[in-house]
Formats: structure tokens, C-alpha cells, sequence
């Protein structure tokens, strides 16, 4: 047993760190201490430095890009990467479509869609959910029926992240009605160009519109845009759910968190002493931090026994964990501000706001994270799902 | 024994509820909100001709000698209905100010104006650094003449956007965070030397940052007794609390009300999600919060008005720590049995939390009301 | 709205309080404050002393002895007591049988039944669950047999509480498997005296043997020993069981319990100071404190406003809560008591004890305390069976 | 990064499981500490062959030079099978005190007879009135000629039922509470003056309080330097508490497993009550904490042994912290889950829920430890 990183793990996190220092533009950092929000610019920016780096794709094939990192040193690049405030990497076209293209995709897909995903051509978004169809997805009702060498799509996506960015969106559609759910389901792509593509952003309580519905109205798809095999969109989905290691229990996003709740507290005052020595406050964020070395130790043995076990359950613990803590994260950052973050300032969030904020600095951002924070316990599997398939996969009831 | 409303009580009761059904949906709101003055004037026009604005008065000055029962099942219904008019800063804070310390002059003066609809106040109590300690307060006054001069700032004062005049707690004497040497002004907000930054509030209501600057207010402007203002505060505040915990107690019923329709709705897998068992008893607790918290909202209430100080923080401090746990938990529980839709603004769930959470933070925050619970209860 | 007691309420206190300081036996209210255990005869004693006032069986009709108190009489006599360290009356006979056999019981059965419950000649246990049937009760198994004039019982019941010191116990059995589970139940009153009546302790985590099993073989029992008809021992199972309106939340303990507490943390120290002034101690006192409030608040709701709305929902929840105190309340004594709380010793919590205990006072009763109260949130019906009981009748899920 | 045995940790690990199953089970385990010495000699002497009690010793004492880890593969198991031998005090702890402090003289004549399974020791460092506070001594001990005469009482000793001598934290300056001025001194258990209060504790094994009455011991007696012995002493607490964790990790896995098995079987309302999501859920929970511990408890073995006592300090308190609030929990889910069974003493669920309350209280509980970690990690 050794719980430390390895002289090669070091070495490569020095590494990180020298590229970060010299690539990362601290403009974008600067916004993410300041709780501002990205311009899709900002994102774009983030991805070239990697690309030119080689960095941007990691997760893929060598001859695609890949870097062959063992979990241990993605890990470690996405902790660098949060601590100098990186913007969590858009994943839809490096870590989901992607690596489905590489497994599944045919030589032509290959070729047209992973340079233009490195290259930052084509902006991906993923048109999974349904009005319907949100933890159970498999009874998504988007119809996709062949006409000619097209198929044409109708039907509503929603919770699309990016979408109103994105040039490009991989869909789960239905191509066969006659079959149990999960096994008339296809996966598509469909250029947002096309015609009857509509996309309306979806304002949430956080007061950002971070995601969509996107309505797909007799939309005439390429029939080589469908990846693999039809009716096998469920397999493919399965694969791009479960291919995600690293960044499910969102370590390195909950240190940024930690320093941030800690600077906050030592500015706050209360009974004419730092916020950080009072004995309750003090008391939850000790609780936090411990959390936080116990999901960070425990993602650490989940990567240093990758493949053995059952990762699967161990995954949906990561997800229940690290989702809480970064709403706790939030909370407390929020209740350390006290009665500043009830105002609702929206304006300071934005790059280009140089107006003067109610309070102090830190304030305008906290109730908005707070708000936005409620939904990582409902995306990507909500916690009573993880805790079914817990239930399922580990405990065998 | 008796936790029903009067018979007066179920009556007015039922007159607001219908005003402020008929008066508010979820777009009036968010238009008076985002494009309005934040408060709709017709509907404040009408609690004063319903007489709420004169509900906590004495008879002799035209009011109803009502108590802060009284004044709970009005603020039940502004929290249903998520209201914004300026109902608790103008009759309860600034009515009980003036009821608790104002001269004859003051009271005739001010209370016939609030009771006519024509005045909206505001008290301010707390300032930037202070966080919740209402006696940490650097806004000074200095005798000069027959006047005073006042600067300092005040700090997310409910309701400082619209009052016409703001009731300020300011050190006369003594030395900062002393609970002696304080001494409550009432200032003209449209003073020379007072500034106002404006916003709303997460829940959509006014709120201001109150800036003094070299005010000059005359002798008459002093309400109560000088250096002698903690009592009053304490007293204010905790009728404050008392009746933002009734909102967020009239809001916490619509969380729930709406949770429980959406579990019955909302089909995956094949049936309602309110069929799986995990869901259910998440409902239950909430369910169990929302009643424990009734009745100790009916029990702040009812000491609000005491002058025995200890036994009435006791009441509200237990209201604010079980409200500010019990609705906290609770509000993030019925986001999460919506899960996606209980994220969008569209969605009227987000708007109820929002109030919850204004009435959670304001006059302080559950762990203030914990460590004040525990002075008042266990230290000799 | 008036949360006061009236006038008269405050002069029915008066007379409970000056009927306890004369008739309540002081020894066993020391014992009580000290954490022993009572003896039978404690019981005895203080159900004499009741009887002789007429107080022992409050919830009875009036010509049976019964006072008609309101629901909040009821409650107030029930605080008085436990302020002044009165065991909790065992419920068998007074408060569960009783009202059974004055609602369902033929003539000769009240006339042979009621007085002797009262006078102290028949001692009761309750024959429900079995090992197989906790929680779903409707499953129970334990047969009766017609056979002449007599039903000849075999089965075997469990968690009977007092069964040792019991001379007669009333069961559930089966008389009918031709039926639904609930349909084909009798109520039967059984002399413990009778051939083929076993007891067996259960020893408790404890430490304690309060409850027991109770094998019945062949026992032959008297057909008229049946309560009501045949087969409807379920309807009389359900009054029974929905008949407590008081003493569900079980405030009257908790003040006990709180004043215990209280005394406690003054007394034992930490870093200089009382406990009790510890702010981490104190908060979670103050939440226990503001809790129990709470529950006494809505407890008293439910009692002014009996038979509105739906009391059945209602009860799970103080259930719930009640007994959720009652486990928080043990829990924060023992945390309290610091590792004085880990020797486990039995001996002083007997009446008869006059050993030296280990550590202070009130060390020896924690650990044992505790443990006993795990079991608050079982039975009864359990934490759950509660929570599904308010979503079906409250909520209409 | 690795989280895995060794092949020698595994090889031990299985012996030790073979052993404790062979020796063990719940009749022979309860009629030891019903009617007998509270422990098994045989078992005691089983572990000096097997090498466990020469674990964490200098390879040129006869030892094998191992690690708190090594230690840690030995607790687990112990907390698996409720083995009630005295391996925490004597190896863990008096074994630390002597290799952190002691003299030449003294390792020789100890460390021997430790190995060879002829002394058990026990280390007493907290009193009746001293909580968790290890600086809180008000045992004295006075120089008088060469010699020291000993006075005062120590409180919950594990192990010192059975212990032949005792490692005593005594004040030789200094005041009450101060870090300064204690000194350990190593005590013939059966030295003219000390009387010992015997008992089992909740999970079966033995302690004792201690009372020290004009103990007279010789110079020789004191371990380490006098009037420094503190670094000492919250190492050793550490590296007590490390192990006690790691034996609480082991039950908290019985814990579970008891709990899971009873889920399947257990059937009511004609389905296996593991059926039910509510309950689904809750033995989830109880998962995710088990291996949230987990991580931590391997992580306090690996710093135990660390001279950094700050960084060592925050993994034990951690520790501590973690499992002591979600192991205290899970037992409590335990229980719940398995209804009335839970509550009998036949059943064995109880006895590892005792078991963990000791490892949770001993050398300080969660809010002793949340505290300690607040001021290692925030106050600069």
C-alpha cells in the first residue's frame, strides 16, 4: 500500500503544471476565481492551447490523438487544471461523440468528424433527454424513419447543453417502434444547419441559460450520419455513458471549490473574528474538507483498481458523492457571505460587466452556483437512480 | 387551546387570498419585476383599503389593536402568493418601531400614512460588516445644535427601494458591537447626503445598501430614547423574523403542494414517479418539516408581541433555526423529486425557494439563531 | 389562535401535580432519575396508587371507570407524571385490552375482565407479532382450532413485552385460511396458566429482557375467551392500534429526558467549562431542544383538533418524530458522558445494587439507554411502515 | 499509488483470518468475557508465533520492522472476528511509547517479552475529569531521592484489566492543561499503591481505571524525557486511534454484510424486504460510507507513522471524524433494517455496533476530532 503518486506521476504533474503556467490564458482563470461566467470564446481558447499541445483529446486512440494516459495521470491533469481555473473541457465532442466515432464510427466518419472535433469546426452537443424520457431515457419518443438515403427526424430534445453554440448534435432516435424500448434505438448526427433544427434556450433558476430544447421538424438527416448499426443506439450509449473514469467524482473542481470557501471565510467576519474561526462554521467546513480527502482518496482507488470489481457501482458512488459536495460546496460558500448573497445581481457575472457590485467581491456569484448546483444531483444519472444501480449491480437485491 | 384562526382571521384571510389571486399570476410578478417598480401600487392601494396596512395600530390612531397573529396570517398569504409589496418592512418593522418607541408626535405624524397607503418604511438594522450583530454599528450621529449628523451604511435593508422614509440604527455612545449607546433616526429617504443602491432581491422583492453621508436630521427625527435603542431593535427584529417565517411558512406549503402534484403527474418507467417508495417518503419528510414548522410559526407568532425579551427570542430563534433547516432541506428535496424542470425559471418552484431563502438569511441565519437559542436557554 | 392552556386546564394540573406529590412513591421516582430498572412491584405500587384515585383507566367509558378527560387533559396528566419520574404505565391491560373488551366484549367478559385489570389480579400481555410476521402483521400464522367448546391454539408469538411477569395475554391467531390474511383473524384472551404456555426472554442489546416469545401448544382454550365474532379480530386490532391518541409523541418523556440531559452537560466539562457551553454540544442540544418544542407544539395541534382532518396521518408523523427525540435524546447523554459511557455495567441499574459504580452518576445508564432505544423507530410500526402510511392516506400517492 | 496488500500483508491477513475463524466464534468469544479472563491465551500466544505481536518492532529486537499499515491489516481482522485480545495496547501502543521513547535498557527488558507474548501492557493518558484532553493531568509524581512517588487516578484504560505494566502520563510541571511538563512513566501494574477498577467495556473487552497512591517508582521508571513527553503521547494517541479505526473498519464490514445477507432473506408482505427501495437505498448508504472510510482508514495508516504531527493529526482526525459519524449512522441503519432481530443480544449485529462505538469514543470523539482538525488545517 502507497498512497503516494509515483516519481513518473510527479513528473508528470510538473509537466502539467509548466504547460498550464505557460499555455493556460489567465484571463480565463481570473473569471473563474471571480465566479464570472465563460464566453464561448473563452472555451474555444481553453481547447486550441490544449489542441496545440496535443492534449485536447486526450481519452482517444494514439492514432487519433490520444495521449495513452493511464487514469492516474488524467486524473492529475484535471486537477491542475481546476486548480489554476481551467473551465471544465465542453465534453460532447472530445469525451462523449468521440470516443463512440473511434469505436463504433466507419472509416469515412473517422475521417470527416475527428479532425473537425480537434480543430474546433464542428461544436458538438448531445440530444439525449426527451420531455419524457429523463431518467428513463430508453422511452425517448424522437422518430427517425428512412426516406430514400435520408432518414427523417421528428421530435423534441431538451436539457441540451451548448446547444445554442453547437453546429453539430448527436441524437439517440427511435428507428423502429416494434421492438422493446432500448432496442429500436439508432444514433445520428445531425448537422444544426439543417433545415427544421430549432433551438430555444432554456433559462434556469440559476438565471443562466445553459441548456436547450432543441425541436427537430422533418429534419433530413444523411443516412451515413448514423453511427454503427441501426437500432443499436442503445449499446453506443451505454459506451459513451460508462466510458467517463475520470471527472465523475469532480476532485479537482471541489479543491477550486475548497480554496475558494476558505478565502471567502477568512475574509467574512463574525463576532469581530474571521468566519473561519467560528466554532460551528468551522465545524461544517472541516466536515466538507474531510469529505472531500475521502471521495479524493476513494476516486484514487477506484482508478488504481480500474477494471477490477465492479466500477460500475463504484462510479455511482463517485457521482452521489462528489454531486453532493459540490452542492455543499456552494451552500456553505453561500451561507459564509451572509446576507450579501441575497441580492440578486446577475450583471457581475458577465465578462464585460464594469459596474460596481453590491457587497463584497465575492458575493454576486453565490447564490446563482448555489441555484445552478441543485442540478448535479439530477444530470447524468440523479443520485436515486446511482443508488438503483447500486442496488442492483453491487448489493444483488 | 387553540391553533385555528378567528373568525375575523379566516375572513380576511380569504379577502387577501382572493386579492392576491386575482391580482397576481407568475407574469404580473416577473413583469413588475423585471420591468416595473417591483411592487404593484394598485394591490398596496387595496391592502389599505382592506385595512391590512392598519391591522397592527391602535384603535385611537385608526388601526384594529391587532396582533402579530394577525399580522401572520397576512404574511401566510403574501408568502402563497409570493407578494411583493412592502407589507412586513413598512407595518411590521417600521409599524412596531413606532409603536414600541415613537413619540405622539411621530405616531400621529407617520402611523395615519402607513394606515392611508401613502408612506412605505423601512427599517435599517444591520450594516456591511456587521453580518448579523445588530449591535456591531459604525454609522455615527454627532449633536450639532439642535441636530444630528449622520454617516455611515446600512446594509440589505427589505424594502429600502421604496420606503419614503427609513428608520436607521446608528451608535450615539459606547463602543462598537456594545448593544448601549444606540440610538434609532428616522431619515427622509430622499434626504440631502442619502444615496440608495437599489436591487432585487433572489425572490424578486426590493432591497437597498443605504449610504449617509453628513445627513442633518433635527432632534424630532430621534425615535425613542438616545443611546437607549437595543430593546426596540431586539423587539423589531424579532417581529421581523416572526413574520418572514410566516411567509416562507405560506411558501413552504405551495413547495409542497406543488412537489406532491408533480409526483402524481410526471410518468417514468412506466408509472407516476410518486409509485416509487424512495420518492414517497421524501415527500413524507417534507410533509413532516412543513407541519413541525406550522407550529412554530403559530408559536413565534404568538410571542412576538411579549415584552419578556427571552422568552420571545427563544420562540422566534427556534422558528428561525427549525424554518431555516427544515425548509432549506426541504426546498432542495422538491427540486430534486421535479429533477430537470424544477431547475427552470419558467417553473414557479424556483420563485417559492427563493422567498424561503430570504426569510432563512434576513435577521439572521440559522447558526445566529442557534448560538442565540443556546445564550437565552442554557447560560445563567 | 391561543397556544395557552385555559383556566381550567391549568387547575386540572394543579390537582394532578398535588395528587402525585401525596401518591406518587418518591423511591420510584429516584430510581427513575437514576436509570434504574423497575421492578414489577414498582408498577404494581404505582398502578394501586392510581386505582385508589380513580386515575387508572382514564381512556374507559365512565361507568367502567374512565374520567372522560379531553385529549389535552390526557396529555397534561401524562407530562405531570413523567416530570415526576412515573414509569410509563404498562399499557397492556389499561390502555389496549381494556377499551377492547369495553367495545367488543360480551357482558360476562367485562364483568369477569375489566375489574381484575384494575384491581391487580390480571396482569396482560399482548400475543401480535410473530417471527415471521413484524411488520406485515396480517401474515401471522399461529392457528385456532375449534374443537368442542374449546379452540386449541398452536403457534408461536414474539417481542412480547412483560410476558414473564404476565398472567394472561390476548392474541391474534388464525381461525380462517380459507380467506385473505386480514379476514381470517380472532382476538382470544388466553390464561398463561393454561398447559402448553411457554416464555422465553429475549435478552436485548441492551442488556435488558423486557420482551419475550411465547410458544403455545395445544393450548386449550375456552370458546368464550373469544372477543367479538370470529374472524374480525383484525377490525378490533386496528381500534386497538389506532386507539392511542396520547403519549404517541411522547413529549412527557422527552421533557424528562431533556432535564436529564441538561443536568448532565452541566455537570460534566470540557476545556474548563461545562459541557453545556461547549458551542458544538450546545448547538445540538439547542436543536434537540427546539425539536422537541416542535413536536409538543404539533402534538398539541393533533389533541385540539381530534377528529379533523385525518389524525391517522397525523400520528405517524409524531410517531416518527417522537421517536426519533427519544433515540437523539439517549444518543446526546451518552455523547455527553464521554468514555465513562463505555464500560458496560449492568449491576448498578438494579434496584438492589449498592456496588460502586465506575465513572459519575449517571454513566452506567447511557450505554444501555441508548442501545434500548433503537428500538423506538421499530416498533409500534416502524419508521417506515409510518412513512408509507402517510403516503397512501395523506398524500393519496 | 497503490491501495493493495502486500504479498507478505496478505499472507499474514489470511493466517490471522484463519486463526480468529478457527479460535473464534460467538459462544467461545461471549463465554470469555462472561465467565472468563476477558481473553484468550491461546490466541495471545497463537499471535507471538505467528509473529503479529513483533510486528511493528526493530528487526534487531527480534521484530520485523513493520509499518502502522502492517498494524492496520492485523486491526481489521481483529475487528472482523471481535477478538478481545489486548493487541491494540500493548503493540500498537506500548509498543510505540517504547520505540518513540524508550531507553536502551528499557526496549531490551520490554520488547522482548512483548514479542514473546509474556507482557502485556496498557497506556494510561486520560483521567476522570480530562474528556479527551490528554494535557489535562492532575496525577502528580514528586521526586524523592532517586526515586518518584506517584499520585492520582487514570480513567477507561484499554487493556489495563489485563496490562502487567502501565505506560502513565503524569504531571511533573506545569499547570493543569498545559502541553508542558508531563511526563510517562512506566508502572509495575501491581506495585504497592496501585489499585485498578476492572471492567468489561460495551463490546466485551477489558479496561480498568487506575488509582495511583504514593506509587514510588525509580528514576528508571521514566520513558523518555522528563517534563517533554506530550510529542510522545499524541503520537501514540495517534497511532492508538489509526488502529482502533481500522479494527471499527473491520466490524463496520460485518456490519454490512450482516445487513445485506438479512435483506435477502428476510421476507414480510410476501417479498424479501430487500425488494423495498426505501431500504434499497438505505443499504446503499451504508456502502458508500463503508468505502469513503475505507479510503481514509488506509490513508491514517499510512501517516500513523509520520513525525509530522500536523499532517498525521488531520489523517487521524479524519479518521475520526468520518468514521465515527458514518459508522455511527450505519449501525444505527442497521439495526433499523433488520427490525426486532437487530435489537437481540443473540444475534451478533449488536456486538460489532459496540464494537465500533469504542473506536468511535476512545482518544476522542467526532467533536473532539473536528475541532483538532479545524485547528491543524485553519488557524495559521
Amino acid at each position: 500500500m502507497d498512497l503516494n503518486y509515483s516519481a513518473e506521476e510527479e513528473a508528470f504533474r510538473q509537466e502539467v503544471r509548466t504547460f498550464l503556467k505557460e499555455k493556460f490564458p489567465q484571463d480565463i482563470g481570473d473569471k473563474t476565481r471571480a465566479g464570472k461566467r465563460y464566453s464561448n470564446v473563452d472555451n474555444g481558447r481553453w481547447q486550441a492551447a490544449l489542441y496545440a499541445n496535443g492534449w485536447d483529446v486526450p481519452s482517444w486512440p494514439v492514432e487519433h490523438g490520444g495521449t495513452n494516459w493511464t487514469p492516474v495521470q488524467a486524473d492529475i491533469f484535471d486537477e491542475e487544471c481546476f486548480a489554476v481555473g481551467a473551465p471544465r473541457m465542453v465534453p460532447f465532442g472530445t469525451r462523449l461523440v468521440g470516443p463512440v466515432i473511434t469505436n463504433f464510427g466507419s472509416d469515412a466518419q473517422k475521417k470527416k468528424y475527428l479532425p473537425a472535433i480537434r480543430n474546433g469546426d464542428h461544436f458538438w452537443c448531445q440530444g439525449f433527454s426527451e420531455p419524457g424520457a429523463g431518467s428513463d431515457l430508453a422511452s425517448l419518443k424522437t422518430r427517425a424513419v428512412l426516406d430514400g438515403d435520408e432518414w427523417v427526424v421528428n421530435g423534441q430534445k431538451t436539457w441540451t447543453s451548448s446547444a445554442q453554440y453547437a453546429n453539430w448534435i448527436f441524437c439517440l432516435v427511435r428507428t423502429n417502434t416494434e421492438v422493446k424500448n432500448q432496442e429500436g434505438i439508432s444514433f445520428l448526427l445531425i448537422d444544426m444547419a439543417t433545415p427544421g433544427v430549432t433551438v430555444r434556450p432554456i433559462v434556469l433558476i440559476s438565471g443562466e441559460a445553459p441548456v436547450n430544447e432543441v425541436f427537430l421538424e422533418d429534419v433530413r438527416v444523411p443516412k451515413e450520419n448514423l453511427v454503427g448499426e441501426v437500432d443499436m443506439g442503445w449499446t453506443y450509449a451505454k459506451f459513451l455513458l460508462g466510458n467517463e473514469r475520470t471527472g465523475i467524482a469532480g476532485v479537482g473542481a471541489g479543491k477550486a471549490d475548497l480554496v475558494e470557501l476558505k478565502r471567502i471565510a477568512r475574509v467574512e467576519r463574525k463576532n469581530g473574528k474571521p468566519m473561519i474561526e467560528d466554532p460551528l462554521f468551522q465545524a461544517r467546513l472541516s466536515r466538507l474538507e474531510i469529505d472531500l480527502k475521502a471521495l479524493e482518496l476513494t476516486n484514487m482507488r477506484m482508478l488504481s483498481e480500474v477494471g477490477d470489481g465492479n466500477p460500475g457501482a463504484f462510479a455511482s458512488m463517485l457521482k452521489i458523492r462528489g454531486s453532493e459536495l459540490q452542492q455543499r460546496f456552494s451552500e456553505l460558500q453561500m451561507e459564509a457571505t451572509g446576507a450579501y448573497a441575497l441580492p440578486w445581481q446577475q450583471g457581475p457575472l458577465e465578462a464585460d460587466w464594469n459596474g460596481k457590485a453590491v457587497g463584497p467581491d465575492h458575493a454576486a456569484p453565490r447564490a446563482p452556483l448555489y441555484y445552478d448546483r441543485r442540478k448535479t444531483t439530477i444530470y447524468g444519472g440523479s443520485t436515486e437512480v446511482q443508488k438503483n444501480i447500486i442496488t442492483k449491480s453491487l448489493l444483488g437485491l | 387551546m387553540d391553533f385555528g384562526y378567528s373568525e375575523e382571521q379566516v375572513l380576511f384571510s380569504n379577502s387577501l387570498q382572493k386579492l392576491l389571486s386575482d391580482s397576481y399570476n407568475v407574469d404580473v410578478r416577473r413583469a413588475l419585476v423585471e420591468d416595473g417598480p417591483g411592487y404593484s401600487e394598485d394591490v398596496w392601494k387595496a391592502f389599505a383599503e382592506m385595512g391590512l396596512l392598519a391591522l397592527p395600530f391602535p384603535e385611537d390612531m385608526g388601526g384594529f389593536d391587532g396582533t402579530s397573529v394577525d399580522t401572520m396570517v397576512v404574511a401566510i398569504e403574501l408568502g402563497r402568493h409570493l407578494a411583493l409589496e412592502p407589507y412586513v418592512p413598512t407595518v411590521v418593522m417600521a409599524g412596531s418601531a413606532l409603536k414600541l418607541a415613537g413619540s405622539d408626535a411621530q405616531k400621529t405624524d407617520l402611523i395615519a400614512k402607513i394606515i392611508s397607503g401613502d408612506l412605505k418604511m423601512a427599517v435599517a438594522l444591520t450594516e456591511p460588516g456587521s453580518r448579523f450583530d445588530m449591535a456591531d454599528v459604525t454609522t455615527r450621529a454627532v449633536a450639532n445644535g439642535d441636530d444630528y449628523i449622520i454617516s455611515g451604511s446600512k446594509s440589505v435593508v427589505l424594502g429600502g427601494d421604496l420606503a419614503d422614509k427609513i428608520i436607521v440604527s446608528v451608535r450615539t455612545s459606547g463602543d462598537t458591537r456594545s448593544e448601549d449607546g444606540l440610538t434609532l433616526f428616522i431619515v427622509d429617504a430622499n434626504a440631502d447626503g442619502v444615496s440608495r443602491e437599489t436591487y432585487s432581491l433572489l425572490d424578486g422583492r426590493g432591497g437597498a445598501d443605504i449610504h449617509l453621508e453628513n445627513v442633518r436630521v433635527p432632534a424630532s427625527a430621534v425615535l425613542g430614547t438616545l443611546d437607549q435603542a437595543w430593546s426596540v431593535m431586539e423587539h423589531v427584529a424579532d417581529q421581523a423574523s416572526a413574520a418572514l417565517c410566516a411567509e416562507s411558512l405560506g411558501a413552504f406549503e405551495k413547495v409542497n403542494e406543488l412537489t406532491l402534484e408533480y409526483l402524481k403527474v410526471r410518468e417514468q418507467f412506466g408509472r407516476p414517479i410518486g409509485k416509487f417508495q424512495v420518492l414517497q417518503h421524501h415527500m413524507a419528510d417534507m410533509v413532516i418539516e412543513y407541519e413541525h414548522a406550522r407550529s412554530l410559526v403559530c408559536q413565534s407568532s404568538m410571542k412576538a408581541d411579549s415584552e419578556d425579551a427571552a422568552e420571545r427570542g427563544k420562540a422566534v430563534s427556534s422558528t428561525k433555526v427549525y424554518l431555516g433547516e427544515g425548509g432549506h432541506k426541504s426546498c432542495q428535496s422538491a427540486i430534486q423529486l421535479h429533477g430537470g424542470i424544477g431547475m427552470t425559471a419558467e417553473y414557479e418552484l424556483g420563485d417559492f425557494v427563493k422567498r424561503m431563502a430570504i426569510s432563512e438569511v434576513l435577521f439572521g441565519d440559522v447558526d445566529h439563531h442557534l448560538v442565540r437559542f443556546g445564550k437565552l436557554s442554557y447560560l445563567d
